[in-house]
């Protein structure tokens, strides 16, 4: 059925107008004069919250089978400058992406109730607007049709996000915000802006093409300068040294570090820097300059060394945080091998990292809100406590790690293939070891979590979870990593089908 | 009244003038007649602006000949795309800050309502003016009316004001004689004063050295009164120690408008090809706007007061906008008119929001904008866009011309000036976040602090109190005229800027 | 600073010198400034307005409307100068004095004192000592009226001779001055009032500019005059010149009323209680 | 040297409104008093005001008031019989803007004797400096 259904739009048209790109980036921003509206009722508010998310994620879902089919929904905005306008445009990796961060929306939105309630936080209208906001922006990312317009989005993540940040307002948040900006900011304004204009300046347009833009226009040295800027530009995807603000943001509310430092921000800073691989550049003009291993470099330094200093980190929200900068740089890792499979593993783990790590962030919030406890050290014996918790935790742990039967062991064995087919042997080894890393520094967690003398326990007496609220998502998210094991569509498809319309074969 | 459209240009500066002297008159009998009468007035000329500025689109240039003589003998209106597009933008906001300007006027003006908004209009009345004439001597009479007007409304305010003043109006005084000079140094060469006429005659006088003078009289006098970047001193305090109404007034347009009187004398009087390609000024311009940019950064960073802060942020935006004119490509040029649109607006957005702070805290110091996001919501939130508009963050109109000056640099090979662009957008985020994170983090007030702002009742509860209605209103107003900038900035490049630009430059 | 400001300027005339030989010398009849526009207005002024002093015919009709703003600027000056110093609120000086008219006597009396009556007996002087000069006194009394009467002429006449509205304005508007110096502020005022000369000078300018919206209601263009020959007896060069008088006067109005307005502020220091 | 020297007799006005400017210029850099750098200004502008009028001499013309006769008799005018009027009228415009320049800066200077008590910039200045720099004037 499906089958022809896609036939039959594979011979209609590749491309067509809609303006539902549009609306499903607007659906969470429409909804926050409704929540600033309704701060009088929390119920109503989180309602509202709800409903935006929800109807997000329907308005994503309906274009799946558009995407799935091979088509590409367009829709311009505004021509802003002469040549360059404002254009969404929905391909399968966009909707790899819009996809992910709009269903974990839910999930997040329903902690999130639960976790700001339990700790009764302060000005939640106020967070729950910017999260929003913040959605938005994500799907925006995910969704722009040119460099233009990403960057517009990307730097509206950055601004909605920075009162999500900084939601304690107290002098920890206040250095962390400025961490934050002064490295998300200053590098989108201090390297992307320029690389972008020199690109615009140089080719005339900034439009995302399968084989990219600047293949001959632009010499192979300036090339290489570029690719540097925007790698490292795009702060957001934490390639070290342009990584600090990743811990340091970890000061904000779990939830928000849960959706936004695991899914939606990191994931904007890698799937900006694929695109600026596989649409900007173009992979063939990457291989023909042999830029694949400086990038690929880069990304496994990034690799090994934050796993090694996950290692040693004791709050469980930093290791997380130094976890996450890691698995971000697989990504880019897979997307400049710039071979088939390795592409398809780098894309196909911003869908499956996702999972995990949020597992993982939800977890460490429900221990926080049900015990107050932040730090690895004092976790001993916890699974005695919140037993539910910690299995999911494990689940969690095991996708990041990328063992069966959870859905990272996917895309970690796509990039393994990746790197034999592009023969960076190198890079298999160091996949190799940093696995090995993420093992030694999730597993003992669990395993004292778990099996531990008496003595040793920190926790005892009968289980008690965190609220419902709290302890629901985690549960749910460490199962869909199981179940993404099993059945990895449409991400697997959706990350083919990209690949796909980059080499053409 | 299908006949009065002709009229359209001389409507324009008619009608403040005579609605400054009718509310000189009133004010003595009645002074709650004075704002709506300026608000009529204001609101007359944005739609005499707006009407001219559609008729430029349809039919091309606009000559209006006053007394109806014929250019080189008599004055003459000229408008085109480049000041029809620049006095709809500040026809608009003159007539928002009019708006707001209500409340704090009649606090800050009790006795003397009336003056203040005869020498509002009589200001307003000299920019028009100074945009739409076509006549090199003309251009100094109406640059005078409006600095008159700036220097009184600047010295009205307390403390050093007077002192900024008068050091404002000798610059200022210089300048204009300078100016002058420079005109009559072409009146002896050409024995006309008529800018179309001058520039039919001068290129039979070239090379000339006397030419060359009467062209650096000229621009120099233009950059004194727009405070570039050696030439500034007079800026900063002025616009700091004015009152806020004032400020928020000034500070947009004027800078604007002498920029605008730049390109025209160098494009208009002495044409594209003296000024880009006879001589060998660019190089030396585009420096003094490079470090215009980069000294204004700077200077901003180490302030303690809103309102000075920001006034060094205009003086940094004055280098963009030389600079993006004297790059001489179509990027750059196109960049220059774009930002004195977009520059106008945000400008006013933001001293808008400091004046309103001021007139709820009694203070522009950075520290009284502690709590801010709490009590004053809706202002800080106009002031945020304002401030990622300066910073140059899409959709705002500040990214677009941002956009433009920066091609053009690259378009012209000048790294110099792009590598400023930069370090003035990013000096310019610690700039503005340094703000939210007072207003954000701090609360509303700490004790123990030595010299506190004025107590008020309800004090130390961060209750919402927000500006007066009517600038909360020219606030929002102008936010939105931020985001619809940006959003229709390709359309004004292509439709208006590029027509207005020399066909030089194709 | 003294001797970097000399070299500045040292430099700057140099550079103001170096092109004076490319200028036109003294009294230099074809040089451009004399042969381009001038002739026209030399040569057509007469048979455009009718107005034999072409000064003058430049000043309102040709260039009629850089004078308007001309006016606008006194105009402006004068609100100026009584927006920034003018104290309306009447704060009673710490003491005032008083002349005994018949003795000569100099009465000092301090805040909260009796105040006499001005009346023939007693006469309000400035705290500066002010001698009692009846020699200046009469002499600008008589003097007065005839530079006023001069004034008018010069306002009225210039078409024909030297003279027109600023001119005669600033003949008149020094009469007034005069007088003022001559007895004191306040006799001044009570002559002509703050109100009034504030009244008349934007009244002068609205004058001006009436007659040039005027024209435009009149079918012409802003300040053409020629709109006015619609009223009877008039064609279009003759209503230039009318229109021209108009305006003159307009602006003698203005200048007087301003020039006068400015000298209470400044010299009173915004009181108006009390100046030379 | 003589024809640089007949040149320079021959523009001599020129030689004039330049020293003049330097004048007013070095007045307003140099001079610490208020009421000495208005007068600069004023010499400043005077020497512009110089410029334009001279410039609208003519050797051998009158002043510009047409000889005319009565009623239509209207003899052929001769441009070279009488000075450029227009410089004469600009200058009028200039003289005006810097009488109202003056008004005002006497006006400012004025407040600012009131509040410092003094035209002297450098006590100013150190008034200006006693005062905490940080602080809000709230006087005046």
């Amino acid at each position: 059925m499906l089958a022809k259904k896609n036939k039959e739009f594979f011979e209609l048209m590749e491309t067509i107008g809609s303006i539902r790109p549009l609306l499903a980036i607007l659906a969470s921003a429409l909804v926050i004069p409704l929540i600033i509206l309704s701060r009088g009722s929390p119920n109503l508010r989180e309602l509202w919250t709800m409903v935006g998310a929800v109807l997000k994620f329907m308005i994503v879902f309906s274009m799946l089978p558009m995407v799935l089919a091979g088509t590409q929904i367009e829709c311009t905005l505004a021509q802003v400058l002469p040549g360059f306008a404002l254009q969404l445009r929905v391909d399968a990796l966009g909707m790899l992406f819009a996809l992910v961060s709009s269903f974990l929306w839910i999930i997040t939105s329903l902690y999130s109730i639960g976790y700001m309630r339990g700790l009764q936080e302060h000005d939640q209208t106020r967070y729950y607007s910017f999260f929003a906001l913040s959605l938005s922006a994500t799907v925006g990312v995910a969704f722009s049709a040119n460099l233009l317009t990403l960057y517009l989005f990307y730097e509206l993540l950055t601004l909605s996000t920075y009162p999500l940040v900084t939601h304690h307002q107290d002098q920890e948040a206040r250095s962390s915000g400025r961490k934050y900006l002064f490295f998300i900011l200053g590098t989108s304004i201090g390297m992307i802006l320029p690389a972008m204009l020199f690109i615009a300046h140089k080719t005339g347009t900034l439009d995302f093409t399968s084989q990219g833009i600047v293949a001959g226009r632009i010499s192979g040295q300036a090339t290489s300068f570029l690719v540097l800027l925007f790698v490292f530009g795009f702060a957001k995807a934490a390639v070290m040294p342009f990584h600090a603000w990743l811990p340091a943001a970890m000061v904000a509310p779990t939830p928000v570090s849960a959706l936004l430092h695991a899914v939606a921000v990191v994931k904007v800073g890698v799937f900006s820097v694929a695109r600026m691989i596989t649409g900007i550049f173009g992979t063939g003009w990457l291989d023909d300059l042999g830029l694949s291993t400086l990038i690929c470099g880069l990304a496994a330094l990034t690799i090994i060394v934050s796993s090694l200093i996950a290692l040693s980190a004791d709050g469980l929200k930093r290791r997380l945080a130094f976890s996450t900068i890691g698995q971000l740089s697989y990504i880019i890792l897979g997307v400049a091998l710039l071979s088939k499979s390795g592409m398809v593993g780098g894309l196909l783990h911003i869908g499956m990292h996702a999972f995990g790590k949020i597992t993982l962030f939800f977890c460490a919030g429900a221990i926080f809100v049900a015990t107050g406890v932040t730090n690895v050290s004092q976790m001993v014996g916890i699974g005695k406590r919140m037993p539910l918790t910690m299995s999911a935790f494990f689940i969690g742990a095991l996708s990041v790690i990328g063992l069966p039967p959870c859905g990272g062991f996917i895309s970690k064995w796509h990039l393994v293939l990746g790197t034999v087919e592009a023969g960076q042997f190198l890079m298999l080894g160091i996949l190799l070891v940093s696995s090995l890393l993420n093992a030694a520094y999730f597993l003992p967690i669990v395993y004292r979590a778990f099996f531990c003398s008496p003595s040793e326990s920190m926790f005892e007496g009968p289980m008690a979870e965190a609220p419902t609220w709290c302890l629901l998502p985690p549960l749910l998210t460490a199962l869909l990593s199981m179940v993404l094991f099993f059945y990895p569509q449409p991400f697997l498809r959706l990350a083919r089908l990209g690949v796909q319309a980059i080499t053409g074969g | 009244m299908g006949g009065m459209t002709e009229h359209l240009p001389a409507i324009i500066v008619a009608v403040p003038l005579l609605a400054a002297l009718i509310v000189t008159v009133v004010w003595w009998f009645n002074d709650r007649l004075c704002f709506p009468l300026s608000v009529a007035a204001g609101l007359v000329v944005c739609g005499a602006s707006a009407n001219l500025f559609q008729k430029v689109l349809t039919q091309g240039v606009i000559e209006y000949r006053l007394g109806g003589w014929p250019p080189p003998v008599g004055i003459v209106f000229r408008v085109d795309h480049l000041n029809g597009l620049i006095l709809v933008v500040v026809t608009l906001v003159a007539f928002l800050n009019l708006v707001a300007s209500r409340r704090s006027a009649e606090k800050e003006f009790r006795d003397k309502v009336g003056a203040f908004y005869a020498l509002f209009l009589l200001f307003i009345t000299g920019l028009f003016g100074i945009l739409i004439t076509g006549d090199a001597f003309n251009l100094f009479v109406l640059l005078e009316i409006a600095s008159l007007t700036g220097y009184a409304l600047i010295g009205i305010g307390s403390g050093r004001a007077s002192l900024s003043g008068l050091n404002y109006l000798l610059m200022g005084t210089i300048g204009a004689s300078l100016y002058l000079f420079g005109v009559g140094i072409l009146y002896v060469l050409t024995g006309s004063l008529n800018m179309v006429d001058i520039a039919g005659i001068l290129p039979n006088l070239w090379p000339s050295s006397a030419i060359v003078l009467a062209f650096l009289l000229c621009m120099g006098g233009l950059f004194v009164k727009m405070a570039l970047f050696p030439l500034h001193a007079w800026l900063p305090n002025a616009y700091t120690h004015a009152p806020s109404v004032v400020s928020s007034l000034v500070a947009p347009l004027t800078t604007k408008v002498m920029i605008y009187a730049m390109m025209r004398v160098a494009l208009t009087v002495f044409t594209f090809d003296f000024a880009f390609n006879q001589i060998a000024v660019r190089g030396p311009i585009l420096w003094l706007a490079i470090l215009a940019i980069v000294g204004g950064s700077l200077m901003a960073l180490s302030q303690r007061r809103l309102k000075k802060m920001l006034a060094y942020i205009v003086v940094a935006e004055v280098g963009y906008m030389v600079g993006g004119f004297w790059l001489g490509n179509k990027a750059g040029m196109s960049g220059a008119v774009l930002h004195i649109i977009n520059d106008a607006v945000m400008t006013l957005c933001v001293f808008l929001a400091a004046a309103a702070i001021t007139i709820r805290t009694g203070d522009d110091r950075l520290s009284s904008l502690r709590g801010m996001f709490k009590r004053m919501p809706l202002t800080m939130a106009v002031m945020v866009l304002g401030g990622l508009s300066l910073i140059g963050v899409p959709p705002t109109c500040g990214f677009f011309s941002k956009w433009y000056l920066i091609s053009g640099g690259i378009e012209a090979g000048h790294l110099g000036f792009v590598m400023a662009l930069i370090i003035s957008s990013l000096v310019n985020v610690v700039l503005f976040f340094r703000c939210f994170e007072i207003g954000y983090f701090e609360p509303f007030m700490r004790g123990g602090e030595p010299h506190s702002a004025p107590v008020e009742p309800g004090y130390g509860a961060p209750t919402v109190q927000e500006a007066p209605v009517e600038m909360l209103f020219a606030l929002l107003t102008t936010a939105l005229l931020l985001l619809l900038l940006g959003l229709f900035s390709g359309q004004i490049v292509t439709r208006v800027i590029h027509q207005a630009l020399p066909a030089v430059l194709g | 600073m003294k001797r970097l400001g000399l070299i500045a300027i040292i430099i700057f005339g140099g550079l103001l010198f170096s092109i004076t030989f490319e200028l036109p010398d003294l009294g230099d009849a074809s040089s451009p400034a004399s042969t381009h526009v001038s002739p026209y207005y030399i040569e057509h002024t007469l048979e455009d307005t009718s107005v034999p002093n072409v000064v003058t015919a430049i000043l309102a009709d040709y260039r009629g409307y850089d004078t308007l703003f001309e006016t606008a600027v006194i105009f402006s000056a004068g609100l100026a100068c009584f927006f920034l110093l003018r104290i309306p609120e009447r704060k009673a000086p710490k003491a005032r004095f008083y002349r005994h008219l018949t003795t000569g006597l100099t009465l000092r009396i301090e805040k909260g004192g009796r105040i006499p009556e001005e009346s023939k007996e007693f006469e309000r002087i400035d705290s500066a000592w002010v001698p009692n000069d009846v020699i200046i006194n009469m002499t600008c009394r008589l003097v007065v009226p005839f530079v006023q009467l001069f004034a008018l002429y010069v306002i009225a006449h210039g078409h024909h001779s030297p003279g027109g509205g600023f001119q005669g304005g600033v003949i008149f508007g020094a009469a007034i001055i005069l007088f003022a110096i001559s007895n004191n502020l306040r006799s001044t005022t009570r002559r002509l009032s703050e109100k009034s000369s504030a009244l008349l000078g934007s009244g002068g300018v609205i004058i001006y500019l009436g007659t040039g919206l005027l024209c435009i209601l009149l079918g012409a263009g802003f300040l053409n005059y020629s709109g006015l020959s619609v009223f009877p007896g008039l064609d279009p060069v003759s209503a230039r010149s009318y229109g021209i008088l108009i305006v003159e006067i307009g602006v003698g109005i203005a200048v007087t009323a301003v020039m006068v307005w400015i000298y209470y502020n400044l010299a009173s220091a915004g009181t108006q209680e009390e100046g030379l | 040297m003589e024809t640089i020297g007949t040149l320079i007799i021959a523009k001599y006005n020129y030689w004039a409104v330049v020293v003049l400017i330097a004048i007013g210029l070095y007045a307003m850099i140099a001079k610490k008093n208020l009421v000495k750098k208005i007068i600069g200004m004023n010499i400043f502008q005077t020497a512009i005001i110089l410029f334009y009028v001279s410039i609208g001499a003519k050797r051998g013309a009158t002043l510009p008031i047409i000889e005319h006769g009565h009623g239509e008799s209207t003899h052929m005018v001769h441009a070279a019989d009488y000075i450029n009027p227009l410089p004469h009228v600009l200058m009028l415009t200039a003289i005006v803007v810097s009488v109202a320049t003056l008004g005002v800066a006497l006006a400012l200077a004025m407040r600012i004797y009131f509040h410092y008590g003094t035209l002297e910039e450098d006590e100013i200045q150190k008034k200006i400096i006693g005062d905490e720099p940080d602080k809000i004037d709230s006087s005046g």
